[in-house]
C-alpha cells in the first residue's frame, strides 16, 4: 500500500509528472472569469465561490486520465491486478496520491485566488472547509471514470462526460457552504451534506472503480 | 513432488469465442512447460486466464493462492524511475526477497541507478524479468520473455529459470525459440484449438457470439 | 417455464415477434387517441391553452424516470445472471430514454414561457432532468466507445448503478440548492388537490400510450440488437475459419 | 373548432416538437432494424 503510494506521489512530482499543470489551470481560469464578466468587485465578489469552485472541480478533472492509463499502457496494471494487494485497495491508494498531488494543492491555493476574485473575508474558512472535504470525493469519482475509460480511444473526453454529472452533488453543497458563509448565513449544513457524500464515495465507489477496472483488462 | 499447478479441461476465450478448450495439465515443482502453437491459437489468453486477469469459461485452475506471477508483453516500467526504484517498488508490492540477488543475477547491477527511460529495449527486458524474481512466487506465467533479448541474455535468463526450477519453482511459457532448457517439456495447444461449439453437448457458451451456435 | 427463458436469444425473437404487433397497434390507438382527447378538453380556467401540454409533458417524465429504472433493473440482472438479452434491453432502452427526456424538458420549457415569463429556470424538477439527460448521454456514449460487446455491457451497466445513486443524490442536492416554482405531482392522491377528470382521463390514456410506445420501440430495438450481434457472432466464426 | 385562445402557439410548439422527437427516434428505430434484418438474410443467404 505505502510502497503504491510512494512510487505514484514520486512519479507526479518527477520531470513530466505534469505536477503543477493544474494548479497553473485553476490560475488562468480564475483569470479569465474577471476578463468574461468585467472588472466590477461587487459582482466579482458575488460569484467567486461558484467560480473557485468549478475551477477546482474542472483543475481536477484535467489530471484524472493520468491515474490510471499510463499504467495500463506500459503493463503495471495488469501486474497490480496479480500482487497481493487487492485491487480495490490500489484504487483507493491510487485516488489518493491524485487527491495529494492536484486536490490538496487545489485547497491550499484557492484562497489566493479568493482575493483575486474579491471573495468576502469571511467566506475563507469555509473555502478552506469546503474544499478540503470535497476534493476527495472529486478525486474517487475521477478515479472511477478514469476505471472505466481506460484503454480506450478517446476516453478522455468520455471521462469527462461520465464524470461531470456525478460531480453536481458535491459541486452544489461545496459552492453553497461558501456562498452561504460569504454572506454570514449558517454554512454548517452544506458542510454535513458534503462530508456525508464524500465518505459515502470514499466507501462504496473503490468496489465500483475495481470491477470496472477487472473487466477492462480482460 | 509437489504440484504446483493443476489445471482439468480449461477453455478459455477471447472475443466471445472459444481459442483453447479440454486443456488439461500440471506443472510440479521443478518443472518447466513451454507452450507452443500458432499464432492466434491463444496462448497469451491461456497464461492470462492462468493469471487471474480473465475468467475461464470451463474448467477448473487449482493453484495455492498468491503463488502466481504474470509477465506479459510490457514489462510495468517506470521511464522515470531509477531501475533500483522500479525494481524496490515491486519487491514492497508482493513482499518478495529484496532487490539485490535479482539485480546481481539479471546483470543489472551496473544499470541500478540508471533510469528505465534510458535503457535499451533489451535491458529493460531483463529489468521485466528480474521483476519476476523479486515477487517471491513459485509459479511464473511467462509470455514471450526473450523478446529482444540477445543471445547472451537469453543464456543468461535460461540459467536464472533453471535456479527457479531447481528451488522447488515451476514455469510455463509461451515461446517460439528454443531457450536452451533441455529438460523442458513441450506443450503444443494446436489439438486444443477450440471447435465449433456444439449445441447438444450442454456447454456454457462463451459468450453471446456463440449464444446462436 | 420460468421467466428466464426469455433470455435466451432464440426464444426471446419467436416471443416478441409475436407481441410486437399487438404493442405497435396499441401505441398508435392509446398515443393518438389520448392527445387527440387532449387536445379537446377545454381551457384552464388559470393557464389557460397551456394546460394542453401536460399531456405530453408530464407521460414523457414518467417514462424518463422509469425507462432508467427498468435500466438499471436490467443491468443487474446482466451483471447477476449474465443474460445477454437483458444486457442489450438496456442498450435498446436508452435512447428511447433520452428522447423521453427531451420532451419533458423542451416541453417544460415552452410550458414555463408563459406560466413563468422565461423558457428556462433553474427549478430543482427541470434542473434534475437535464442531469438525468446528461446520465443518459454518458451512458449511451459508453456503450458506443467500448468494442467488446460483454465488457461494454458490464461498464455500462457498472455505470448505470453508479448513476442512479447520483442522480437520485442530485435530485436532492438540487433540491436544497433551490426551492423552485414547479408545481407538486400532479396525480397527488391527495383528495382535495386531485385535477379535474376531463383532464385526468386524457391522461391516463397518453400514459397507457407513452408506455406502449416505449415497449413497441424497446422490442424492435432490442431485436435490433440481437441481429446485429447475431451478424457479428458469424462474421468472428468465419474470420476463424 | 378547438379553443386555443392567446396561447395557440405555445401548444403547437410544445406539440410539434415531442411529435417531431418521437417521430424522429421512432423513424431511426425502424430503420436500425430494417438494415439489422437486410444484413444479417443477406449473410445467413450467402453462406
Amino acid at each position: 500500500m505505502k510502497a503504491l503510494l510512494m512510487r505514484d506521489l514520486r512519479l507526479a512530482t518527477r520531470a513530466g509528472g505534469g505536477f503543477g499543470l493544474a494548479l497553473a489551470f485553476f490560475l488562468i481560469v480564475c483569470t479569465l472569469v474577471p476578463f468574461g464578466v468585467g472588472p466590477e468587485g461587487g459582482q466579482l465578489s458575488r460569484i467567486a465561490p461558484g467560480i473557485l469552485w468549478v475551477g477546482a472541480l474542472l483543475a481536477c478533472l484535467l489530471s484524472l486520465d493520468r491515474i490510471f492509463a499510463l499504467d495500463f499502457e506500459d503493463g503495471s496494471l495488469d501486474l497490480l491486478a496479480t500482487a497481493p494487494l487487492p485491487l480495490e485497495g490500489a484504487v483507493a491508494i491510487k485516488a489518493l496520491a491524485h487527491w495529494l498531488t492536484t486536490g490538496l494543492p487545489l485547497v491550499i491555493f484557492a484562497p489566493v485566488l479568493g482575493v483575486l476574485l474579491h471573495l468576502p473575508s469571511p467566506a475563507y474558512p469555509w473555502l478552506l472547509a469546503s474544499l478540503a472535504l470535497g476534493t476527495p470525493a472529486l478525486s474517487m469519482l475521477g478515479a472511477f471514470g478514469a476505471a472505466v475509460t481506460v484503454g480506450l480511444r478517446r476516453g478522455g473526453l468520455l471521462m469527462s462526460l461520465l464524470v461531470l454529472p456525478l460531480y453536481v452533488p458535491t459541486l452544489i453543497f461545496g459552492a453553497e457552504a461558501v456562498r452561504r458563509g460569504a454572506s454570514g448565513a449558517d454554512p454548517v449544513t452544506s458542510l454535513v451534506f458534503l462530508a456525508a457524500i464524500t465518505l459515502g464515495v470514499l466507501a462504496l465507489v473503490p468496489f465500483a472503480s475495481a470491477a470496472a477496472l477487472r473487466v477492462n483488462l480482460r | 513432488m509437489t504440484t504446483r499447478l493443476a489445471v482439468r479441461d480449461l477453455a478459455v476465450a477471447r472475443g466471445g469465442l472459444r481459442a483453447v478448450e479440454g486443456l488439461s495439465f500440471s506443472l510440479s515443482a521443478g518443472q518447466a512447460l513451454v507452450l507452443r502453437g500458432p499464432n492466434g491459437i491463444g496462448k497469451t489468453t491461456v497464461l492470462r486466464t492462468l493469471a487471474g486477469l480473465q475468467p475461464a469459461v470451463s474448467g477448473e485452475v487449482e493453484a495455492p493462492a498468491e503463488s502466481l506471477a504474470y509477465a506479459g508483453h510490457a514489462d510495468g516500467l517506470k521511464s522515470a524511475l531509477s531501475v533500483t526504484e522500479n525494481l524496490r517498488f515491486w519487491s514492497d508490492v508482493f513482499g518478495g526477497p529484496g532487490i539485490d540477488a535479482a539485480l546481481e543475477r539479471m546483470n543489472l547491477r551496473e544499470l541500478a541507478l540508471r533510469p528505465a527511460h534510458a535503457l535499451s529495449a533489451g535491458q529493460k527486458r531483463r529489468l521485466g524479468l528480474a521483476r519476476l524474481m523479486v515477487t517471491g512466487r513459485p509459479v511464473w506465467l511467462l509470455d514471450e520473455p526473450t523478446v529482444s533479448l540477445d543471445t547472451a541474455s537469453v543464456a543468461l535468463f535460461a540459467s536464472v529459470l533453471r535456479d527457479h526450477l531447481g528451488q522447488g519453482g515451476a514455469a510455463l511459457i509461451a515461446t517460439h525459440i528454443d531457450l536452451g532448457l533441455p529438460e523442458a517439456e513441450i506443450l503444443d495447444l494446436t489439438p486444443y484449438r477450440a471447435g465449433p461449439a456444439r449445441r447438444d453437448s450442454g456447454m456454457r457458451p462463451a459468450g453471446f457470439n456463440e449464444a446462436f451456435a | 417455464m420460468s421467466i428466464w427463458e426469455y433470455a435466451n436469444p432464440v426464444k426471446f425473437m419467436r416471443t416478441s415477434g409475436a407481441v410486437l404487433p399487438w404493442a405497435v397497434a396499441g401505441a398508435a390507438i392509446c398515443t393518438v387517441a389520448g392527445l387527440v382527447w387532449g387536445f379537446l378538453t377545454p381551457l384552464d380556467y388559470k393557464q389557460g391553452a397551456t394546460v394542453k401540454i401536460i399531456f405530453l409533458h408530464v407521460p414523457a417524465a414518467l417514462m424518463a424516470i422509469n425507462i432508467w429504472l427498468m435500466m438499471l433493473v436490467t443491468s443487474l440482472i446482466w451483471l447477476i445472471r449474465r443474460h445477454h438479452v437483458s444486457a442489450l434491453a438496456a442498450k435498446a432502452a436508452a435512447p428511447v430514454g433520452a428522447v423521453m427526456t427531451l420532451i419533458a424538458l423542451i416541453t417544460g420549457a415552452i410550458w414555463g414561457q408563459p406560466m413563468w415569463g422565461t423558457w428556462w429556470e433553474w427549478d430543482p424538477r427541470l434542473t434534475s432532468f437535464l442531469i438525468l439527460f446528461l446520465f443518459y448521454l454518458g451512458y449511451m456514449a459508453l456503450w458506443e466507445a467500448v468494442e467488446n460487446p460483454d465488457s461494454a455491457a458490464d461498464l455500462t451497466s457498472v455505470l448505470c448503478l453508479v448513476g442512479s445513486v447520483f442522480a437520485l443524490l442530485s435530485r436532492y442536492a438540487v433540491n436544497f440548492w433551490n426551492q423552485g416554482l414547479h408545481q407538486g405531482a400532479s396525480l397527488s392522491l391527495a383528495p382535495g388537490e386531485r385535477m379535474a377528470a376531463v383532464y385526468r382521463y386524457p391522461l391516463y390514456l397518453t400514459m397507457a400510450g407513452f408506455f406502449l410506445l416505449f415497449v413497441a420501440l424497446l422490442l424492435i430495438r432490442t431485436r435490433t440488437e440481437i441481429r446485429r450481434r447475431r451478424l457479428a457472432a458469424l462474421l468472428a466464426r468465419e474470420m476463424r475459419k | 373548432m378547438i379553443e386555443l385562445g392567446k396561447y395557440a402557439g405555445t401548444v403547437a410548439a410544445a406539440y410539434g416538437a415531442s411529435v417531431l422527437l418521437l417521430a424522429g427516434v421512432i423513424l431511426q428505430t425502424i430503420r436500425a432494424n430494417a438494415r439489422a434484418r437486410r444484413e444479417l438474410e443477406e449473410h445467413e443467404n450467402r453462406g
